[in-house]
């Protein structure tokens, strides 16, 4: 490490286990099965912190508490380099959350009522996903230059006047009768008995999507061997019976 | 770096969310006090060193309480999903964060009012009971009646806590302070939100906690000790 | 009527237990003040706290008009506390409420009307002279007022009986004797047996008919005060009695007396004139030692130590016997401590 | 030496202000014990509590020992506050200490040496009779024993001053005489100043030196209490000196005399033997209605109210008047009255 | 539907959980201890009603402590985030969470404190404050001593509410039963795990409970009153 204490990476440790910042469902589910399936073998020793928040695995890279996390999408670390700085690497794409529109009280987007409420998650890489869905659908439209951040108060249009409410994304299934319609993320609406594919009414490409999530790292550690491994195990063929086994279409696999 | 949120803005956002933030603490703080009251009254007075102990009921009242203030704001959530809905017909908003923020808060009250009422002299309760009063009387005029001051005390501990606590809102977009410092301060960086509503919580805390050691200074007909 | 039967009572202690009561019989009849008298710690305040029912007596039972209290639970042994009225030991007011809450609070626990009430605490806070003190809350006020709110509270719901444990102790003299005139008072008009723990023989004197004397928990004499004056070897006769102080000097006059001599003197006839006639029929100079006149209800009665001068000093001395005083002749005093 | 000054001190009250002292001016000269007495709320606690520094006076000055107490700060303050030891009115134990804990605190305070410590409280255990109760809680003492621990915690430190306000008002006249025994010998052997409220003249009879009667936040009397006995219409005197009952039944032997009289005997020879002298020198009957023989201090005094019939019994009264005693004339009772 | 957790692992991570809780809340109970109650004794000697009033001290007290309450954990996470750092080198897993965990406690301690020395009898204090006892010895063996039940119960309340607060844990990836709860119970809505987790967390804070409850009883010399 280097002598300068105002060098972000200096507690980054080069050796030792490598230390992983997910959030736990699914990526931390995924990184388990890593650890207990797979890492032994390609000689790689993880250690996997779960994380209930978006901010915290970041800022914990930035400051040496981890090697690396797997956690966000592109537009969401694009956006947070602008709103909190720091200098990351983004390195490989693993899965896609599709993000789906639910209801329980319509069949279709065209059902929905004037004014209806629609629950969005609360955090701001899925809000803007979740609007976005909706934008793309031609529901609402989005103010110019608010793209990969955008929040309920950037909704430049919105003919039927929808309300938009907020929530937790893990509340959003949960939730989902108290809302005409929800915008959830595909594990959650899984673990809620929902299925992506038969019970959304709306639901994102996976094709060319920029909203896969991925592993990433500090500029410092781009090259780390145990990287480049633990990004091996991730878009390995078991990884992706794991994921297809498990999460019945609600997570995709990008590799 | 982004441009920082325009002043107006903030003040917009943040005195609504000060709006928000009363309403559900306020209107929890004092459900929590109608609850938390008769239950930490009846912890009290079925306990060993209390009125009528009842060691059976004394300890299942123990245990559901102590549950109920270990258990995390969202697992609270999740569990009372459906008394919500049934209550206030919904299980998001402010209006559906008073639920859960109050069922959380009424076991704390009930624990802060056994300590305080432990705390009533064992004297002057004697005294009372020798002029035949009533259970009923004995809690009203003279347990909850001695214990007024540190009654109120609890209570404003209980406001406070609550909100701090209510910042869990957010989770069913009940908004508030606590949410804005969340999503905008915390999670999106912004300063400025971030102080604002931090000032605004401060604020509010530090008047609550003004307000009710007034109001328990006011009640209290004791002398205190002299000054050195 | 309170009936107490072989009531013991022990608390842990650190030395082993310590035996607050042990095994208290007694008895105070109807409409009748019987002290309690007996040195610190000696269990007078266990004895009224157990028949108050603030103690849970060991074993013995606890009669009050009949009814057994250690058996009574609920709604029968709250109104059994009704109809005992308690003066505690030391501080008991409730500190959040006035003087005229504290007093009211009796008559609330007996479903009196709020005006009804009002009445009545006027009426009482008048009787202990603290009228002007009615909206003073305990902290505000001194230590003998709030005595006689605590005086003033144990009497508010008519109690037909009354325990009171040093119900004067903060009083001064004046002030006791107005507190003992309302006892005496609900004794006589209502007929309320009471039952006085007090440390203060001029409260024995004043208004109790009967006194038991408590020491180690243990009742070691009781009895009607006027009986006890005359039983030998008394120890309550010599507290209840006045005082003879063995003043250095006036040792010096006994020294000096032929015979020296205790006499009680009991009645209005012997305490107005017997001695002076005795010094003048025999023609002895007496010479009054010690002791003083005192009262004991309405009964005046005097104790005396006289130092009789002269030839027919034993006969006067004999004669005195022989008219309404009761003799205890004093071992003279050695003349060279006398100086 | 405690030097009072002017002091005056209200409390808000309901109605209106209380004056609880107004214009006090008192002082007790080195190794003096000053009792101060008075009705009940007269002011007697807050004089204690304003000289014990617990109460802050509206106006006036306290001086103890030279110093202005009231200007004291800080470690000056504290250190003054160790010279003195207060005894509160009331409960004043520390409730989660044992006698012996409560007793060593002020001992803590000065810094004494835990071994020293250890001394110091067995001593003071002892002199107030609760070696056995050193390990109990206040609330497992009565009240009397808690009162004594709290003299004993007083004591403790050796303090110069002493304020003890009613320090036996929960004890019996034995145990009285013990606790006042320690504090007369504390005065003599270590010259402390006491101060002494107190509604118990047989305190003041027993130790005091000086007397001050407080009424209504004034003294209305002060003095030395042997001097006061001869000041005429002195209010203290009438408490001091032994009751004068005035019995229905003696009225009606002061109806039959010729002359009624009290008189005031002070000193070894008059209360000896001046009453039944003259009797015999005037062949006149002398019964006596009431009062009795007492003692101040070391000195014997007799207060009697008598009763002379017979030709002489002017010339009797007139020759005790110059023979040492003091002669008060009662107004004769009515007979219509005393049946 | 997936299949149930096995009941193994289920207990696995479960009693892992309860290990990290019983550590970062038995930490963070005593720090917040040794913090809180000497600022609850700062604030009630400083006070109106105190030993020794100093109004502008005890306001600004005042002040930092009820914002200290009234933030949520992440604002206080992220303030005192280069803090924790400093003192245990990293800002995440269970020993990072003590910090935030300690500082959020310390100003509700203190305010319990603060109502329980409310409590102290005056005339014991005066009593006292007549033998020249120095400020620190009134603290330590006057108001302290004699508030010493209440305190103990206002620790226990502390650490109760510690348990119910740790799970915020999992926002810094500090785990604990309350984060497996979040985690598996109500983000997976695995019922076996949130039952699992809800049982640990009751029984954890029920046993804390309990043991505050007999420590306030066993180091308490006052009689209680009789039953009725
Ligand atoms: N709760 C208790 N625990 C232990 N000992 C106690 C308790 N209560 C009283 N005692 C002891 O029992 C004895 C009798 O106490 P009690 O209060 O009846 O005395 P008392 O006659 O009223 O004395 P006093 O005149 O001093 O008030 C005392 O020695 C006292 O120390
Ligand atoms: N804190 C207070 N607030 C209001 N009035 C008070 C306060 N303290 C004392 N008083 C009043 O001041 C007067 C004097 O009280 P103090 O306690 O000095 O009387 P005391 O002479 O000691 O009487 P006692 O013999 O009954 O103890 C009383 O009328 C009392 O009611
Ligand atoms: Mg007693
Ligand atoms: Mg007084």
């Amino acid at each position: 490490g280097s002598e300068d204490a105002s060098t972000t990476d200096e507690a980054a440790s080069t050796d030792g286990p490598l230390r992983v910042g997910v959030s736990p469902v699914p990526h931390g589910e995924i990184l388990e099965f890593i650890d207990q399936e797979l890492a032994a073998d390609a000689g790689l020793e993880l250690e996997v912190v779960p994380f209930n928040d978006y901010v915290q695995p970041n800022t914990a890279l930035q400051d040496g508490s981890l090697e690396a996390n797997y956690f966000q999408t592109i537009p969401y670390l694009e956006n947070f380099e602008i709103e909190h700085g720091g200098e990351y690497e983004w390195i490989e794409a693993v899965h896609l959350e599709p993000l789906g529109l639910y209801s329980e009280s319509v069949e279709s987007v065209d059902d929905l009522p004037d004014g209806a409420t629609i629950g969005v998650s609360n955090d701001p890489a899925n809000l803007n996903r979740g609007l976005q869905l909706l934008a793309d659908n031609g529901l609402i439209t989005l103010r110019e230059g608010t793209e990969g951040q955008a929040t309920e108060a950037d909704v430049e249009d919105n003919p039927r006047n929808f309300e938009f409410a907020p929530l937790e994304a893990a509340q959003l299934a949960v939730s989902l009768q108290d809302t005409d319609a929800s915008v959830i993320n595909g594990n959650y609406a899984i673990d809620a008995g929902l299925s992506p594919a038969d019970d959304s009414i709306l639901l994102e490409e996976a094709e060319g999507n920029p909203n896969a999530n991925g592993v990433v790292t500090t500029p410092a550690l781009a090259d780390d061997p145990r990287i480049a491994t633990l990004v091996e195990l991730l878009t390995s063929d078991d990884v992706r019976q794991f994921i297809e086994e498990n999460y019945d279409g609600g997570v995709l696999p990008s590799f | 770096m982004r441009e920082p949120t325009p002043w107006d803005r903030v003040f917009d956002l943040v005195s609504a969310a000060t709006g928000d933030t009363i309403y559900m603490v306020g209107i929890a703080t004092i459900l929590a006090a109608l609850g938390g009251i008769p239950l930490g009254v009846l912890l009290h007075i079925t306990s060993p060193t209390g009125l009528s102990p009842r060691p059976v009921l004394h300890r299942v009242l123990g245990v559901v309480v102590d549950i109920g203030r270990s258990l995390p704001f969202v697992v609270l959530l999740v569990l009372l999903g459906s008394v919500t809905r049934t209550l206030v017909g919904t299980t998001i908003g402010p209006t559906a964060v008073i639920v859960p923020l109050t069922v959380g808060a009424i076991p704390f009250v009930g624990r802060l009012v056994q300590a305080a009422l432990r705390e009533v002299n064992a004297s002057v309760v004697e005294a009372a009971i020798t002029t035949g009063a009533s259970r009923t009387r004995m809690v009203r005029s003279v347990l909850l009646r001695e214990a007024g001051p540190a009654l109120v005390a609890a209570i404003g501990v209980t406001a406070v806590t609550l909100i701090g606590y209510s910042a869990m809102a957010g989770v069913i977009g009940g908004g508030g302070l606590g949410d804005v410092a969340i999503r905008f301060g915390y999670q999106r960086n912004d300063t400025r939100m971030l102080w604002a509503s931090v000032v605004a919580l401060g604020a509010l805390a530090w008047f609550t906690q003004l307000l009710f050691d007034r109001l328990a200074r006011a009640i209290d007909r004791r002398r205190s000790a002299l000054k050195i | 009527m309170i009936t107490v039967e072989k009531l013991t009572k022990t608390f842990p202690g650190k030395k082993g237990v310590v035996h607050a009561l042990d095994g208290v019989t007694l008895s105070v009849p109807e409409s009748t003040v019987c002290g309690v008298v007996g040195p610190s710690g000696a269990g007078k305040s266990t004895l009224a706290r157990c028949i108050a029912l603030l103690e849970q007596p060991d074993s013995g039972s606890i009669t009050v008009e009949g009814t057994d209290l250690v058996s009574l639970r609920g709604r029968d042994l709250r109104a059994a506390r009704r109809r005992i009225g308690v003066v505690p030991q030391g501080d008991s007011l409730l500190r959040q409420r006035t003087a005229a809450g504290n007093v009211a609070l009796p008559l609330e626990s007996a479903g009196v009307s709020p005006a009804a009430r009002r009445t009545r605490v006027v009426e009482l806070l008048d009787l202990v002279g603290l009228t002007d003190k009615a909206g003073s809350y305990p902290d505000q006020l001194s230590g003998g007022q709030r005595q006689r709110v605590a005086v003033a509270r144990a009497l508010a719901a008519r109690p037909s009986v009354l325990l009171a444990d040093e119900p004067t102790s903060a009083l001064d003299p004046e002030t006791t004797g107005s507190v003992l005139t309302v006892l005496d008072r609900v004794r006589a008009e209502l007929g309320v047996t009471v039952l006085v723990v007090t440390h203060d023989m001029a409260v024995v004197r004043r208004i109790c008919d009967d006194v038991a004397v408590l020491a180690d928990g243990q009742i070691v004499e009781h009895g009607k005060v006027l009986d006890l004056l005359t039983v030998p070897g008394s120890r309550i006769t010599a507290s209840l009695l006045p005082e003879i102080d063995q003043a250095a000097g006036l040792a010096g006059s006994a020294a000096r007396a032929d015979v020296v001599a205790e006499v009680v003197l009991v009645g209005f006839a012997a305490v107005g004139a017997l001695l002076p006639e005795a010094a003048n029929r025999f023609n002895v100079e007496l010479a009054i030692l010690g002791g003083g006149l005192t009262r004991l209800g309405d009964t005046p009665v005097a104790r005396f130590r006289i130092g009789l001068t002269g030839d027919r000093a034993e006969a006067a001395l004999a004669w005195l016997g022989d008219h309404e005083a009761t003799i205890r002749r004093a071992p003279q005093e050695i003349p060279g401590v006398a100086a």
